[in-house]
């Protein structure tokens, strides 16, 4: 939690608003319907949609493509007169950063990555190892065996933030308690992120092992790690979205206790409403507990009881007081 | 590798195209079907075709499709399935990368650093596909097998090297990981190309060295020959004194070895390291484009210019509102439509065939029964 | 083409020497579970012989032993099915499709259904147009995908719980169990008792909560092996892949039987989509991750036999199964590969083999050493496992696999020689 | 014409009349007129590609006649598929064997035509009906075996029990004693007669003259795709016959002065091969062959000529033994080192080892010769001077053929063999190892093989050759031999030797080796 108000070190641009805001949005593998960061990224596109009725243009990527590819989504998104370009997840690093500096008056924005610096481009990033701590100490005060369970979907650094900051939430509340470990595929099979049924043969395999609570970060593989926690009558602990109000997981909510909300939709809306308005900030702009651009979810009650316990540990990472890591 | 003949060229020619043109209009129907317009669909593919950094990306793309699609020939000219060529190359361009990336390389001239890379690629890509040749010959392990499992393999080797203790180094404030970058004497100046922001690859002349080199490895040398005869008849291979286990080595093993080129012009040209998003899949995609080419060299040059071209225009599809799964469901179309044509044509051109060598038989016999 | 050629294969004749009397299999099953307990006490890796292994290695195996049936129908007719995976994804759609609507079993028949569609599809281009068997699947491994992600994009994206790419929740079907015997043989499986609660975990594994989706597909796996082998049908159906003129000097309608043959492929693989879609309780684009292939693998494996195909797929479920659940039985995998390959190597050494017996000691003691100098495997390299044992397993098992005569060969009736 | 039944007599079995099929470019029958009487065995003679198979196949419904109209049993039949002939009672043995290979006999057998029980294949039934039909006709069958265990005598009786456990009353055999010995011929046309006292009418393609003289009732001659004549056995002879066919001499392979040299070339001491499961195939095999001498070995097939012969090339390797090319041995050398070194080889099935079906003609020259001139240099094919060669065995060997561009399966199977000859004759061998050299071939182009072979032989070419066909052992050879169970167990002068010897010497019934 290094620094603590999003845009710390962005400058405000005085452009003024664009008389019209046309909206290009670019997916990352997975695109809308990914259940994960994609669709969270979809929602605020909607919401922005919805209120500002500005025009939008939705574009996906495919599997195995290449920077080149990806360069000229943005490209052709520019060429058609885009203005306000928003490019999800970190695999546009180098295609955004070839393509803003052709187009200096469009405004870019990615997610996921604090790369390319410009002034026509904000990097909008999250401090998803900070919600998953406030996740892990609540797995942590939740688990009566000592024993939880974290599943990745692909083994990528992203997921391995949200992998070490809950094992160390963990640890926080209960020192000598055992975080079992498991990434269902090696990239680049990023199939992890959508077979329910290693999902749940994961979590069956930890819950087998003594684990009472789960916390798949493993897009749609998640499902089936519910299920099993479900089957088991363990708990289990959302991602991405606060997944207990999903309707896709309806069935499972009840296990879900909580959620690590990563608000890529708020980051989206906020990003094209200051755009619109004319507040365009580039560079980094860290979406972090402070800023609540992460949180933990409280949806059905299941953790009334901790929440302050929860509060308290949020304060000291805001205040800086816990570090926490974000790499092993 | 028969004589051109008038009616050969023309009968050539007609198979893709007719083809084509069926696959067409089998797209246009299920556009039509799916309440899109095929109208927009074709004229954002005319606006994409004219567009250079499409077609200067679509010809990048192709480089590597074609190189993958020779891989796949070399194993189909002997009826070996290597379905392994993609885990070859991810592994190739895996380890490569991090050698052309290595401090020690910088000290070195360019020339040297970029063959030194190129080499270490081929070896990684024939050791890889070594391992599959090897269990067939000593243990008669089907390659099919074999290669699908060291795919998998392979995706999980360079996971386990794809990290900061070993052959990667993370970005700071990136969630990409990756090897270390290639410094500018180990990569491969791209040439530009006036009005396209994207240049083209400098390895495209590597793949058409390797695309002339298979055309003359199985056109004018013994060893091609030998590798034909043994697909054609392992039996006829063998009593002409063609070792087929010798034969299996060597043909897989050159199949690992151009497979190995793969990841290169994309590395070298483009990417200048091995990271998360180094794109996957080609070795399926060179599956296609080599059937699709029919194992011939020119043949799967246009096969792999297709199918770049499909690949890169798919984002002005996208665009026009035409659903990007369209995309793969025409590229399906399209292969069996090809296949179907080619196989038509093949058809006529055996009877043509056979009637020729009536006529020759008619006129060595006696005339009376020439009229049919 | 996965016929291939003969090169490296014992030509000893196939028939005599692999029919193994069932006492002596029993045998075998009884020393490998030996061996299988001794090293669960030494490791203490419980998951080797758990019941949640066993049930997890069934769920793993169903979907690829369908797939690898499917292979069967084909390759045996003498047509070669690389499109196992697209006909799956078919199955995982149409499963989705029906499954939320109306359930589980209209889901499974509604992906069946589907994949006949694939296998109607491969039929007519590679039976009726004679286009190669390879690329014909390749085409259908394109078309699926796109097909079914387009398909679900049409249907699921505003139904209530579902999206874009994945459709609403199926209800699992229903599983049973044999009364009585699940607590007593969980109450021996606790005692961890050497081989007697190994065998209590196992039996456990296949008789508690087994969905009936497995039921159905050991039925079919028997099932086929009768069709084929002691049925006139069967037996026409694979003339027309060991030998097609013969069969058409007979009077068997040789498209006819390669037609029925594929589209039962087709269905077999369709449904083995839609069981992985009801178990996951849900269709998604991409969910099945390459299983066709390994079925394909896994036919081959099983030397073109049901029961062998059966084995291949059990195998590489059960240590797919191993590698998901945890990481500390997968270490102890090592050590059992270790024994089984001394255990080879002193075999092979007695059957003249000794350059074999001198590598599989080798590799052995590779293991071995590995086992006892490290406290687990990379979590990168876990996941390998399923592949890397599949592997050896066929390297060192003597080969005496044998395709169909005629399989990837293009028939054309009156033109045979 | 024969064919006129007198009154009174019953219907004819099959009556063609006017059969023509076209294929491509080629008139395979035109015009076909035969008619067979019932409870006889009535032969089909004529040269390669005259239409005889084709003409077969129209009957037994695998191919459809142009034009043409076909009786059965004196009514008018119109068959689609062989099903329809099978149903109407007729049956056919293929020139070329068509069994499943993977399939055990009784699948072979029952396939089409299976009989049910229960739920499945009714096994115990079919072996029953199959046991008794062997019985019957004596064919020693047995159910259980897998067919590519079976020996091609076994084969040819298994076609023909399938035949007639489909109950055929009219049989059709095409070119089925290609492969026989005297012994299993003798016992195959034992069996016609049977089958021909039981009422059952026989249709019977041969290339060999004098055995359709023993055994056939009346003789239809085709010529070019037409019947150009019908005779009854007694009013001609072999020689009249082979000039209806070809209007040509029939050749008889008579002797030669000898050009046999005491110039040992091939020298083989000891050799002996085991097979898979220990039995000796080849058990301590010696001979020596000198310059310009023919050395021929008889044998009923599956005596161990082929791993003789697949020895002597280095396709097998012997489990001890020593070879000696002109004092070299050569025990250890590779096949493509033998071949270097000056052995040619003509394999007994050609399209198993000796052609490329799918590629053209002057490949097919180059296999087996691609690191020699003139096929190659060094490293490289030398196509031009290849398919220059390619050109002079095609007008030598008078190989029909529109160009050296087309692919072998275009052609013939005599044309094949012909080209396979040429190649093997060209680079001028030292020795030539040639087993069955003549199988299937018109008697002309037997005529032109065996010429090329004495001229070769003229110039020191040791021979090494294998037949089914004792005229053309006796014929061709200097020096006789007769392999039995992988032993050579006896010698003879072929110049005093009757086939009738070499037959029971080779069945174990003759004398020892002198
Ligand atoms: N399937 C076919 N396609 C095209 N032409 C064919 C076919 N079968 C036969 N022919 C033609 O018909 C002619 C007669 O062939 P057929 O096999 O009947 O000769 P044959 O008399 O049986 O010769 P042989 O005595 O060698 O068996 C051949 O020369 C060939 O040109
Ligand atoms: N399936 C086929 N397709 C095309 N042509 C064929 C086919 N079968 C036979 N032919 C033609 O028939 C002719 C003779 O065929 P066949 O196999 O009967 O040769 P053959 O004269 O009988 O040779 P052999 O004497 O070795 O039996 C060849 O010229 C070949 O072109
Ligand atoms: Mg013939
Ligand atoms: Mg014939």
């Amino acid at each position: 939690a290094s620094d603590t108000q999003p845009g710390g070190d962005g400058g405000t641009s005085g452009a003024p608003a664009p008389s019209t805001v046309k909206v290009g949005l670019a997916y990352d593998i997975g695109g809308r319907g990914d259940q994960s960061f994609n669709d969270s990224a979809a929602r605020g596109l909607d919401k922005a949609k919805s209120e500002f009725g500005v025009e939008v243009t939705e574009l996906e990527a495919a599997q195995g493509e290449t920077d080149a590819q990806k360069e000229d989504r943005l490209r052709q998104l520019a060429e058609s007169g885009h203005n306000v370009i928003i490019a999800v997840g970190f695999a546009y690093e180098k295609a955004l950063s070839a393509a803003a500096a052709d187009y200096p008056e469009a405004k870019f924005a990615i997610i996921d990555s604090a790369a390319p610096e410009a002034a026509n481009v904000a990097n909008l990033t999250f401090a998803e190892h900070e919600g998953s701590f406030l996740v892990g100490v609540v797995a942590g005060l939740k688990s009566k065996t000592g024993n939880v369970g974290f599943i990745g979907g692909v083994n990528t650094p992203l997921i391995q933030k949200f992998e070490v900051g809950f094992e160390q939430g963990v640890k926080a509340v209960k020192p000598d308690a055992t975080v079992q470990v498991k990434y269902l595929t090696q990239p680049p099979d990023f199939t992890g992120f959508n077979d329910p049924a290693k999902g749940t043969t994961a979590a069956n395999g930890m819950l087998d092992a003594g684990a009472d609570v789960i916390y798949p970060a493993a897009g749609g593989s998640g499902a089936g790690a519910f299920e099993a926690a479900k089957a088991k009558g363990a708990m289990g602990i959302g991602v991405d979205s606060d997944q207990y109000n999903l309707p896709a997981l309806a069935n499972v909510k009840d296990v879900i206790i909580t959620s690590m909300v990563k608000n890529v939709d708020v980051a989206v809306y906020d990003f094209i409403k200051a755009v619109k308005d004319g507040q365009f900030k580039s560079g980094l702009q860290v979406y972090d507990l402070a800023s609540g651009g992460v949180s933990f979810a409280t949806s059905g009650g299941k953790i009334d009881d901790i929440v302050p316990q929860v509060e308290e540990y949020k304060e000291k990472i805001v205040s800086g007081e816990i570090q926490v890591k974000d790499t092993k | 590798m028969r004589t051109l003949s008038a009616r050969s060229v023309l009968l050539g020619l007609a198979a893709p195209l007719g083809a084509l043109l069926f696959a067409v209009l089998v797209c246009a129907l299920i556009l039509i079907v799916s309440g899109h317009s095929p109208v927009t669909a074709v004229d954002s593919l005319l606006t994409s075709a004219s567009r250079p950094r499409t077609t200067v990306n679509s010809i990048n793309s192709a480089i590597g499709y074609y190189l993958a699609a020779v891989a796949v020939a070399i194993g189909f000219r002997m009826k070996l399935f290597n379905i392994g060529v993609d885990g070859q190359y991810r592994l190739a361009a895996m380890l490569s990368a991090a050698l052309a990336g290595a401090a020690f390389m910088e000290s070195l001239p360019s020339f040297l650093r970029v063959t030194m890379t190129v080499v270490a690629a081929m070896l990684v890509g024939a050791v890889w596909a070594g391992i599959a040749a090897l269990l067939k010959v000593t243990r008669g392990v089907s390659e099919v097998i074999t290669t699908i499992m060291l795919n998998a393999i392979a995706t999980n080797l360079v996971a386990y090297l794809l990290n900061p203790d070993r052959l990667a180094e993370a970005v700071p404030g990136s969630n990409n990981i990756s090897t270390r970058p290639i410094t500018e004497g180990g990569q491969v100046p791209g040439i530009a190309i006036p009005g396209s922001t994207s240049a083209l690859f400098g390895l495209v002349f590597l793949a058409v060295a390797v695309g002339v080199g298979y055309w003359f490895l199985f056109g004018r040398t013994r060893l091609g020959f030998e590798i034909k005869a043994t697909g054609l008849s392992e039996s006829a291979a063998v009593a002409s004194g063609v070792s087929v286990k010798k034969m299996v080595l060597l043909s897989m093993l050159l199949s690992g070895a151009v497979a190995g080129l793969i990841g290169l012009p994309q590395l070298l040209g483009s990417s200048h390291s091995y990271a998360l998003d180094f794109p996957p899949g080609l070795g399926f995609i060179g599956i296609a484009v080599a059937l699709l080419g029919r194992n011939h060299p020119i043949g799967m040059a246009f096969a792999a210019l297709l199918w770049g071209f499909l690949d890169n225009s798919s984002t002005s599809l996208d665009i026009a509102g035409v659903p990007r799964e369209i995309v793969l469901i025409m590229q399906g179309v399209i292969v069996l439509s090809v296949v179907v044509a080619y196989e038509l044509v093949r058809r006529y051109r055996v009877r043509a065939e056979q009637r020729d060598v009536g006529r020759a038989l008619a006129i060595q016999k006696s005339p009376e029964e020439v009229s049919v | 083409m996965s016929g291939g050629l003969a090169v490296g294969q014992q030509t000893a004749p196939a028939a005599r020497r692999s029919r193994l009397s069932p006492m002596t299999y029993a045998l075998i099953a009884l020393g490998a579970l030996l061996v299988l307990s001794a090293v669960r006490v030494i490791t203490g890796a419980g998951d080797l012989t758990s019941t949640g292994s066993v049930q997890a290695a069934l769920t793993a195996a169903v979907p690829i032993a369908m797939a690898a049936l499917a292979g069967l129908w084909a390759e045996r007719a003498g047509v070669i099915n690389i499109g196992l995976e697209g006909m799956m994804v078919l199955g995982t759609f149409g499963a989705g499709y029906a499954g939320y609507q109306w359930g589980p079993w209209a889901g499974v028949v509604f992906g069946l259904l589907l994949g006949v569609l694939g296998g109607l599809l491969h039929a007519v281009a590679t039976v009726t147009f004679g286009v190669d068997h390879i690329i014909s699947g390749v085409a259908i491994n394109l078309l699926a995908p796109g097909a079914a992600l387009f398909l679900s994009k049409q249907f699921f994206a505003d139904a209530a719980g579902g999206g874009q790419k994945q459709s609403p929740r199926i209800q699992d079907a229903e599983k049973v169990s044999v009364p009585g015997l699940p607590d007593l043989l969980g109450s021996i499986e606790d005692k961890r008792w050497f081989f007697v609660s190994d065998l209590a975990g196992i039996l456990r594994g296949l008789t508690t909560q087994v969905s009936l989706l497995t039921v159905l597909a050991a039925v079919l796996i028997a099932g086929s092996a009768f069709v084929l082998w002691k049925t006139p049908l069967g037996l026409r159906l694979r003339s027309c892949g060991e030998a097609p003129v013969a069969a058409e000097s007979l009077g068997v309608n040789v498209y006819k039987y390669k037609y029925l043959a594929v589209t039962a492929s087709g269905a077999f693989a369709g449904l083995g989509g839609a069981i992985l879609a009801v178990t996951s309780g849900q269709f998604r684009d991409g969910q099945t991750g390459g299983r066709g292939f390994i079925g394909l693998a896994a036919m081959i494996f099983g030397n073109w036999r049901p029961g062998g195909l059966a084995t291949g797929a059990g195998l590489f479920g059960y240590t797919d199964a191993l590698a998901l659940r945890g990481s500390l039985a997968v270490h102890a995998l090592l050590l059992l590969l270790a024994i089984a390959l001394v255990v080879v190597a002193v075999w092979q050494y007695r059957e003249g083999a000794p350059v074999l017996s001198a590598v599989s000691a080798a590799i052995g003691v590779l293991f071995a050493w590995w086992y006892f100098t490290s406290d687990g495997i990379p979590p990168e390299l876990v996941g390998a496992a399923p592949y890397v044992v599949t592997i050896l397993v066929l390297a060192l098992a003597s080969q005496r696999l044998r395709a169909p005569r005629a399989v990837g060969e293009v028939y054309r009736r009156g033109e045979g020689k | 014409m024969s064919t006129e039944p007198p009154g009174g007599e019953p219907a004819l079995a099959v009556e063609l009349t006017g059969i023509t099929k076209r294929f491509p470019g080629v008139v395979a029958n035109s015009d076909v007129n035969i008619a067979v009487r019932p409870g006889t065995v009535h032969a089909l003679v004529g040269e390669n590609g005259a239409g005889k198979s084709t003409l077969m196949k129209i009957l037994y419904g695998m191919q459809r006649p142009d034009e043409g109209a076909i009786a059965v049993n004196g009514s008018p039949v119109d068959f689609h598929s062989p099903a329809d002939a099978i149903r109407a009672g007729i049956g056919m043995v293929h020139q070329h064997f068509m069994l499943a290979d993977n399939l055990t006999v009784l699948e072979n057998v029952v396939l089409g035509d299976e009989p049910r029980g229960g739920l499945g294949l009714d096994f115990a039934a079919a072996r029953r009906r199959i046991r008794e039909i062997s019985e019957a006709y004596g064919l020693g069958v047995r159910p259980d075996r897998l067919v590519d265990e079976l020996g091609v005598g076994e084969r040819q009786r298994v076609e023909i029990l399938k035949v007639l456990y489909r109950g055929a009353r009219i049989l059709i055999l095409d070119e089925p004693t290609a492969v026989l010995v005297p012994q299993e011929v003798d016992e195959l046309f034992g069996n016609l007669r049977d089958l021909k006292a039981e009422g059952l009418t026989i249709l019977f393609i041969s290339h060999k003259l004098d055995e359709v003289l023993s055994v056939a009732d009346d003789i239809t001659v085709m010529r070019r795709g037409t019947t150009v004549a019908s005779v009854a056995p007694e009013e001609t002879t072999a020689r009249k016959l082979a000039e209806l066919m070809v209007g040509s001499a029939l050749p008889v392979p008579e002797l030669r002065e000898s050009t046999v040299t005491d110039r040992p070339v091939l020298t083989v001491a000891n050799l002996t091969l085991a097979d898979a499961d220990g039995r000796k195939v080849l058990d301590d095999i010696s001979f020596t062959i000198h310059a310009g001498e023919v050395l021929g070995i008889a044998g009923v097939e599956g005596n161990g000529q082929a791993e003789l012969v697949e020895a002597l090339m280095g396709i097998r390797k012997p489990d001890s033994g020593s070879v000696h090319l002109a004092g070299e041995d050569i025990s250890r050398l590779s096949t493509r080192a033998r071949r270097e070194s000056g052995m040619g080889y003509i394999p007994e099935d050609r399209h198993r080892q000796g052609v490329l079906l799918e590629a053209t003609l002057w490949e097919n020259r180059v296999l087996g010769h691609q690191s020699r001139r003139p096929s190659a240099r060094g490293p490289l094919i030398d196509r031009r001077s290849a398919r220059a060669d390619t050109q002079r065995i095609v007008e030598t060997y008078d190989v029909r053929t529109p160009g050296i561009d087309v692919h072998a399966s275009a052609l013939s199977g005599g044309n094949q063999q012909k080209l396979i000859v040429g190649r093997e004759m060209s680079g001028n061998p030292v020795v030539l190892i040639a087993s069955h050299p003549t199988r299937g071939v018109d008697v002309g182009a037997q005529a032109a093989i065996w010429d090329h072979i004495r001229r070769a032989r003229a110039e020191h070419l040791a021979v090494l050759l294998i037949s089914a066909d004792l005229d053309e052992l006796i014929g061709m050879s200097d020096t006789l031999a007769v392999i039995l169970r992988g032993r050579l167990v006896a010698d003879y002068d072929p110049g005093t030797v009757t086939p009738q010897d070499l037959g029971s010497a080779m069945t174990g019934a003759g004398r020892d080796a002198e």
